[in-house]
């Protein structure tokens, strides 16, 4: 029924974040009913596999091309080229630098603040912090770490106990923890980015004492900030749904509604356990039904309007 | 330690030269002198350490300890360039051309004049050589050949040759050494390494002779000292029994019934044409062939290896047909290759090696029991009286030990049959013996042996009826009386009995065969 | 039979405490890793403890048990690097399974890829002669293609980790992790297996020398799928204790296991060219390496400088292991 | 005739693989024209190197498991001397880069020689190391590229005498890559050093006794596969105009284009032109399954078919092509 043909350019494989974002998309352009087909590159690779996609996805001729860049400068070359060919090009998650692409984007680097503001007012603001990045080297990654420092500078009194990257990979974080538990240094919290139920697991089997926990909305995390008793910890929203939004924006675009700005920011929302608002909040927010890898916040109101069915059922158009 | 009054200053002097891997001395006090133009025998019994000392006298591996001088000045030779520039060159007891290089590009490796390798290696009565084929394309007594005219084309002022012959069919060797006795005349010197003694008293002058690592004499040689060095290598190992082959009346006694193995009309693409014979029960019948007349694929065949183009071969009686190795062990048919690589698996144990057939079928993988297993390995190792000092890894063993493991493993599995194909290649004369005699008691119990060998004299010690093959026929059938050198000869050139011609000339007669598959 | 020659003259005391270690190899390894747990000892006074070893124990468990199938393979020449993806593809479809079915199906339903995976290895190698490496990483590949291909029919019906693989997993007995009791049963069967089993005896020999191996009547294609299966049903289940401990099924769970199984492999001294090695050392090489990444958690150095640091004292292990092993 | 197709064959197989993609191709995609070949040569450009770079130790019996490594830390080691800095500093910059891949490489192989550890094992270490320095250099993906640089893969080479047709065939990535593989690999081919590598690869023993001087043969091995990985990081920064410290996909696939193109793992056998050929299959396939719209996630799986399939094939015909019995 629908008309237009849609390119998706991704390039982290296996993360239940990334296969939401895909999913999202391909409802989406389902419940659109304006999409006929989505060509879709999705593959573990760098900036310079993305740029190859990105001219693969030229060359099939498709009208849009919805990308999650590895790297926002890096994939310059072939958005422009897209462009030049008449293709609208939208990033979603992170910005890039070419002027021409829209943007609608997961503001990071709030993301990282948002958290970790919230975590140190909980320590009172002092006390040891364990800081449990993401993957060293990935602009993600830097980006969270401008927002922490942002917030650590608001509070002299905080200190970082110890900095890892676990690569945003559940073992390596598990034993990571267990490793620093088991030294018994006295933390008063944990930031992790988004590798989060395993930390709270690890606080669960050691019997170690429950410090307050930052992580992502999260499906298993969501469950944990329910459940667990005696854990105090908030989620900050990353919806992986943000994909579903870009197919949205692409094809307004497409439709001659350009938006007023080339960016538009999704800012993360804070759902905590400390307040009664909160666990209202988080409670409604729970989907024990989702893998726990999956966010919680399967849709962005506004942005996207398939159901949670649809999006589970993870089917684009012609499927 | 006998002490000859030198005439000249020699080319080549190595004293006190000894080397140590870890507990066995390989070599202890070895010493070496070379006169220019000169070739020089060195002997000695599997494990005295001949190739030890070529290996550090070519810079192949660094001695512990002992001076080398050459030409009156003390060398250092810590690489096989830093001997090839001192004009050391050898050819090792292995291959040493690349296997993925064609032979051009070996020459070029090392810096070998095209023009004189090409000479040479007609020289040694390999006439169509196509110098763009791969090495690993080439059978290996080419090989061994064409590593030597490698060497000769940079005329050293000292050649070692390691067992050049051990591996070679009898033209070539023949060629090999007249090649190297001219080397003499020509003024260079050559160090010569071989079990044969033939070869050693028509070629050398004098002769160096190792036990356990230790020069133990120095003779002239001069007709009759062969016993001298016998007694020499072996010290007080000596036992030179004569194993004879059956009586008449064994034969007849052993010959009523069906025969074991009976070979018709085999058939193997173009390498095996119309071959029958039979193989009894307790006899042992010898192959006898050039190089590459079809006795690597007769064998294969025989052992499962290749399956043949046509004809069949019944055991007992019945008719078998082998797919794998495996099918013909199960019928008590036992391989033996002459190269030990291909047998051994270098970095096990001597008792794994043996015992590796007990492990092979699929209803033999579950625990091992391991006494019974000892009783049996320890049983063969007896019998076969192997050195067993560096039992931990084959690898470790002399050759002439490595040799005997891989008759071992079918004596301790108690295979009724046994495919030899060379076995005594570079084994020395002692262990020959055992060897002879191993075969004999073998056929005695009743089991059976095909046996081929390179060197023509074992066929009257061992073998009951000898086999000739030409070009890929059975030619000529002899029983052990009939079999004397002439006739194996002629027959081996595919000359009906009776004519007369000289060997030596007809060497070339044959051409250079160009593949060979299984060995 | 058995008269080692000995050397004539004394030998110093360096040497025969050289030819000592040399004859035993797992005893510098044993020292190596002592001398890693001091050093851990002297940075963080207090850590070594009970707790912490059972944590040690818990994640260099799976390691092994991965390192075990590299050992086993590696002995006959090849290399499995598909076991990080078939652990991680039945661990997945255990948790997703048992939602819906009965423990046993769904234990049935996760070993099955397990299977299937190592089959296709085994006759790749065995029989088309793939070179291992090749042959393993396309399964691996294509393993974990359906396994995204499957995860998108599973999303609706959520995941969920067996009690009895949280216990296994997690679960510490006086002081013991849960996991010793899969793990000895395993490690006692893979050692005894290669050193006093038919099989064992062929993967060294097939890896030695196959034509020597072929020539006893030994049929390599046998061996080899026989190898693979076993290597991948061993990662199947170090998959499902994996899960146990980590308890969050992820699409590249185990895949970070690959290279360290390598390592610990090599590091305790299988050669990689086959027919030669065994798995005590191998055990010890996978302690090391978790240790090793302990103590460079509690390194306060950026990342960069941790990864260099890594990445030498895995050499400087290793090239310490060879060098007092070898030249007995 | 007969000698080229056996050493050939298997070049001239994969070509006619090539050939028959690129019919595919047109037909899915009639529109599929000089440009889109512009855009496959660029996409080829890393890995093609990062092959190169593999291949030459590969054929020298080693295995290089640090070739992505090294091309990420050559290529944020460019992108951050770039960063701010004039045009014509690229001009230094350049050299400056290849030699540090040089040096780096020959650093791998001194190693090797050195500590005597298998090249698995001190490539899989200096992964690490390389890795670490790559972040230590580059905390984030950033930096910069001079625009001639990056002007010198776009666009097509004029060639006098040649249609202007033709000349669009002639992408600037491709012209820039053959340059700069023939400079390096055809005299190298001719010459003994050649030679001598393709020896140690065959039998490093008889190479030793044929006089080739084995230990700097392999460190000359190492350093010019560490040139090549340079070139590579260098057409990564060119390409994307940044440097990014996580290595790409580019180990696994060096070591798949190699064994497609023919290059023995055991070593000594092979060439250079073979997996550049498996390079742009390779990526052909992935260009055709994107034109097709296949789901991504079957992508994968058809990926490590095709891998899987074409060496089981070609271990096939080697199998049938060989005389009967003789084992590999
Ligand atoms: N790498 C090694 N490690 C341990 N022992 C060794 C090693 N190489 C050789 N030896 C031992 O040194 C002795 C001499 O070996 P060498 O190969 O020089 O004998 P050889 O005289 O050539 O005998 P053959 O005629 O059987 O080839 C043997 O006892 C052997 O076991
Ligand atoms: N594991 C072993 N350890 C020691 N000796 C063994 C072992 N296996 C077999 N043998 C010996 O090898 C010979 C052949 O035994 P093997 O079991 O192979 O015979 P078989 O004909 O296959 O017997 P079966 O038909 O019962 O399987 C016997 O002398 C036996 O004692
Ligand atoms: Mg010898
Ligand atoms: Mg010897």
């Amino acid at each position: 029924a629908g008309k237009y043909t849609i390119g998706i350019s991704n390039t982290v494989q296996g993360n239940g974040w990334r296969e939401e974002m895909i999913c999202a998309m391909k409802a989406q352009a389902l419940a659109s009913g304006e999409v006929a087909k989505l060509n879709i590159a999705h593959r573990n690779t760098d900036a310079a596999g993305q740029l190859e996609d990105i001219r693969n996805l030229i060359s099939a001729k498709v009208d849009a091309i919805v990308v999650n860049p590895a790297d926002p400068a890096g994939i310059k070359a072939g958005l422009e080229e897209a462009t030049k060919a008449g293709i609208v090009v939208v990033a979603v998650d992170q910005a890039v630098t070419e002027p021409s692409a829209y943007i609608i984007s997961n503001n990071q680097e709030q993301y990282a603040y948002l958290g970790a503001k919230w975590l140190f007012q909980q320590m009172g603001g002092k006390g040891e912090v364990f800081y449990m990045r993401g993957a060293a080297g990935a602009s993600a990654d830097s980006d969270r770490d401008k927002g922490f420092k942002k917030a650590l500078a608001e509070f002299p009194d905080v200190k970082v106990a110890q900095e890892v990257f676990t690569g945003w990979q559940q073992d390596q974080a598990k034993q990571q923890i267990l490793s620093f538990l088991a030294t018994g240094t006295p933390i008063n919290g944990i930031w992790t980015s988004g590798i989060d139920n395993v930390i709270v697991d690890a606080l669960v089997e050691q019997q170690a004492p429950m410090v307050p926990v930052v992580g992502a909305d999260n499906a298993g995390f969501v469950g944990q900030l329910n459940t667990v008793k005696g854990l105090v910890g908030a989620a900050v929203t990353n919806p992986g749904s943000i994909g579903g939004a870009g197919v949205t924006l692409a094809l307004q675009i497409l439709d001659g509604k350009k938006p007023a700005q080339q960016t538009v920011l999704v800012n993360p929302e804070l759902w905590e356990n400390a307040t009664d608002a909160g666990k209202a909040k988080l409670k409604s927010a729970a989907d024990p039904s989702l893998s726990p890898e999956w966010p919680v916040s399967i849709s962005i109101p506004d942005w996207t309007t398939y159901t949670k069915d649809q999006i589970v059922a993870c089917k684009g158009p012609g499927e | 330690m006998t002490t000859n009054p030198l005439p000249q200053n020699p080319l080549l002097d190595a004293t006190g030269v000894a080397k140590n891997y870890g507990a066995v001395a390989a070599l202890r006090n070895a010493s070496l002198s070379v006169l220019p133009g000169e070739v020089h025998a060195l002997m000695g019994a599997n494990g005295a350490g001949k190739s030890t000392l070529v290996k550090i006298l070519t810079g192949a591996i660094n001695a512990d300890a002992g001076r080398i001088l050459i030409r009156g000045q003390q060398l250092d030779v810590r690489s096989p360039a830093a001997a090839r520039r001192a004009g050391l060159l050898p050819v090792y007891q292995e291959p040493s051309l690349i296997p993925d290089l064609d032979v051009l590009s070996n020459l070029r490796l090392t810096r070998t004049p095209v023009e004189p390798f090409r000479a040479w290696v007609r020289e040694l009565g390999i006439p169509n050589l196509d110098i763009r084929d791969t090495a690993r394309d080439i059978p290996l007594a080419i090989l061994r050949v064409l590593d030597l005219a490698r060497a000769l084309a940079v005329e050293p002022d000292v050649l070692l040759l390691d067992e050049m012959t051990a591996a070679l069919p009898a033209n070539l060797a023949e060629k090999v050494l007249e090649v190297v006795r001219r080397q003499g005349d020509a003024g260079r010197s050559v160090i010569f390494i071989s079990h044969r003694f033939v070869e050693i008293s028509a070629l050398c002058d004098r002769a160096t002779v190792l036990r356990d690592g230790s020069t133990v004499g120095v003779v002239d040689i001069e007709p009759g000292v062969e016993e001298r060095i016998v007694e020499m290598m072996l010290g007080t190992r000596i036992e030179k029994t004569r194993v004879g082959a059956r009586t008449a009346n064994d034969v007849a006694a052993a010959s009523g019934g069906r025969p074991r193995l009976s070979v018709r009309n085999l058939q193997l693409g173009t390498k095996l044409n119309d071959v029958s014979f039979d193989l009894a029960n307790g006899e042992v019948v010898g192959v006898f062939a050039l190089e590459g007349q079809g006795q690597d694929e007769l064998f294969a065949a025989l052992a499962g290896s290749i399956r043949p183009t046509g004809g069949t071969i019944d055991v007992d009686g019945a008719p078998v047909k082998f797919s794998h190795p495996s099918d013909a062990i199960q019928a008590g048919i036992a391989y033996v290759p002459g190269d030990r690589t291909e047998a051994l698996a270098m970095q096990r144990s001597v008792r794994e090696n043996i015992a590796l057939p007990f492990s092979a079928g699929l209803r033999k993988w579950g625990p091992i029991r391991m006494r019974r297993e000892q009783v049996v390995v320890s049983g063969a190792i007896g019998r076969l009286q192997i050195d067993t000092r560096a039992q931990g890894e084959v690898q470790r063993l002399s050759g002439g030990n490595q040799q005997k493991v891989t008759i071992a493993r079918w004596i301790a599995a108690n295979a009724r049959t046994i495919l030899c194909f060379d076995p005594t290649r570079g084994i020395d004369v002692g262990t020959k013996q055992e060897i002879y005699k191993l075969l004999r008691e073998l056929a005695g119990q009743g089991k059976s042996v095909l046996f081929y060998t390179s060197e023509m004299e074992e066929v009257q010690r061992v073998c009951d009826r000898v086999i000739v093959i030409f070009g890929g026929r059975v030619v000529d059938t002899f029983s052990v009386e009939e079999a004397d050198e002439p006739a194996l000869m002629r027959a081996a050139y595919g000359l009906p009995r009776g004519a007369r011609a000289d060997v030596g000339i007809l060497a070339d007669v044959r051409p250079a065969s160009d593949a060979e598959a299984a060995s | 039979m058995t008269d080692i020659a000995t050397m004539p003259q004394p030998v110093s005391f360096g040497r025969r405490v050289k030819r000592f270690m040399a004859d035993r190899p797992l005893i510098p390894l044993i020292i190596l890793l002592i001398i890693l747990v001091v050093i851990l000892q002297i940075l963080r006074p207090g850590i070594v403890n009970e707790r912490w070893l059972a944590n040690t124990a818990k994640f260099a468990i799976p390691l092994a048990i991965l390192a075990g199938c590299q050992t086993m393979t590696m002995l006959t020449g090849g290399i499995d690097l598909s076991v990080g993806t078939v652990a991680t593809m039945s661990a997945f479809i255990m948790a997703t399974q048992i939602v819906n079915q009965d423990p046993t199906v769904a234990f049935l339903l996760a070993m099955l890829p397990a299977v299937l995976i190592g089959l296709v290895n085994g006759i790749g190698v065995g029989v088309f002669r793939v070179h291992p490496l090749i042959m393993t990483l396309g399964t691996s590949l294509i393993g974990t293609g359906f396994l995204q291909v499957y995860q998108r029919t599973v999303i609706a019906s959520g995941a969920k980790i067996p009690d009895f693989l949280n216990w296994l997993g997690t679960g510490v007995t006086y002081g013991f992790p849960n996991a010793l009791l899969l793990f000895v049963p395993v490690a006692v069967l893979i050692v005894f297996t290669l050193n006093r089993t038919g099989f064992g005896r062929l993967l060294y020999a097939v890896g030695d020398n196959e034509r020597a191996a072929r020539l006893s009547g030994v049929r390599y294609w046998q061996v080899i799928t026989a190898l693979y299966v076993l290597s991948s049903l061993l990662a199947g289940i170090t998959g499902l204790l994996y899960i146990g401990l980590i308890k969050a099924p992820s699409l590249s769970l185990a895949e970070p296991l690959v290279l360290p199984s390598v390592a610990a492999a090599v590091i305790g001294g299988t050669s990689i060219f086959g027919g030669r090695g065994g798995y005590t050392g191998t055990i010890i090489g996978a302690l090391i390496l978790t240790v090793l990444t302990t103590l460079l958690t509690i390194l306060q150095m950026p990342e960069g400088g941790r990864r260099i640091l890594f990445g030498f004292i895995v050499l400087f292990v290793t090239a310490a292991y060879l060098r007092i092993v070898e030249d007995r | 005739m007969s000698r080229f197709l056996r050493n050939q064959g298997w070049v001239a197989g994969l070509f006619a693989l090539l050939i028959f993609l690129f019919v595919v191709t047109k037909l899915i995609q009639p529109a599929y024209g000089s440009g889109d070949f512009g855009s496959l040569a660029r996409a080829v450009l890393p890995y093609a190197f990062a092959v190169a770079a593999q291949t030459v130790v590969v054929i020298a019996g080693g295995i290089d498991l640090s070739v992505a490594a090294m091309m990420a830390l050559t290529s944020v080691t460019a992108a951050s001397m770039m960063n701010g800095a004039s045009e014509e500093y690229a001009l230094f910059v350049v050299p400056f880069v290849l030699a540090m891949g040089f040096v780096l490489g020959a650093l791998n192989g001194v190693l090797i020689v050195v500590t005597r550890v298998p090249d698995i094992v001190v490539t899989l270490a200096t992964l690490f190391v390389l890795q670490g320095a790559a972040l230590l250099v580059l905390g984030a993906p950033g930096g910069a590229a001079a625009e001639w640089l990056k002007a010198s893969v776009i666009g097509t080479v004029p060639i006098p005498g040649l249609p202007d047709w033709a000349d669009a065939w002639v992408p600037k990535a491709l012209a820039l890559l053959v340059v700069c593989l023939c400079i390096i690999w055809i005299p190298l081919r001719r010459s003994r050093l050649g030679l001598s590598i393709y020896a140690i690869g065959s039998n490093e023993l008889a190479a030793f006794r044929s006089g080739v001087p084995v230990a700097r043969t392999r460190i000359i091995a190492y350093a010019l596969s560490g040139l090549f990985a340079a070139m590579g990081g260098l057409s990564l920064t060119i390409s994307t105009g940044i440097g990014a410290p996580i290595p790409g996909p580019y180990l696994l696939a060096s070591v798949a284009a190699v064994v497609l193109g023919g290059v023995a793992l055991g070593g000594g056998k092979g060439g250079l032109l073979g997996p550049i050929i498996a390079v742009f299959v390779l990526r052909l396939v992935r260009t055709d399954l994107t034109l097709l719209a296949i789901d991504p996630n079957v992508t994968a799986i058809i990926e490590g078919l095709i891998m899987v399939a074409v060496v089981m094939f070609g271990a096939f015909i080697t199998i049938r092509g060989r005389p009967v019995g003789a084992t590999p």
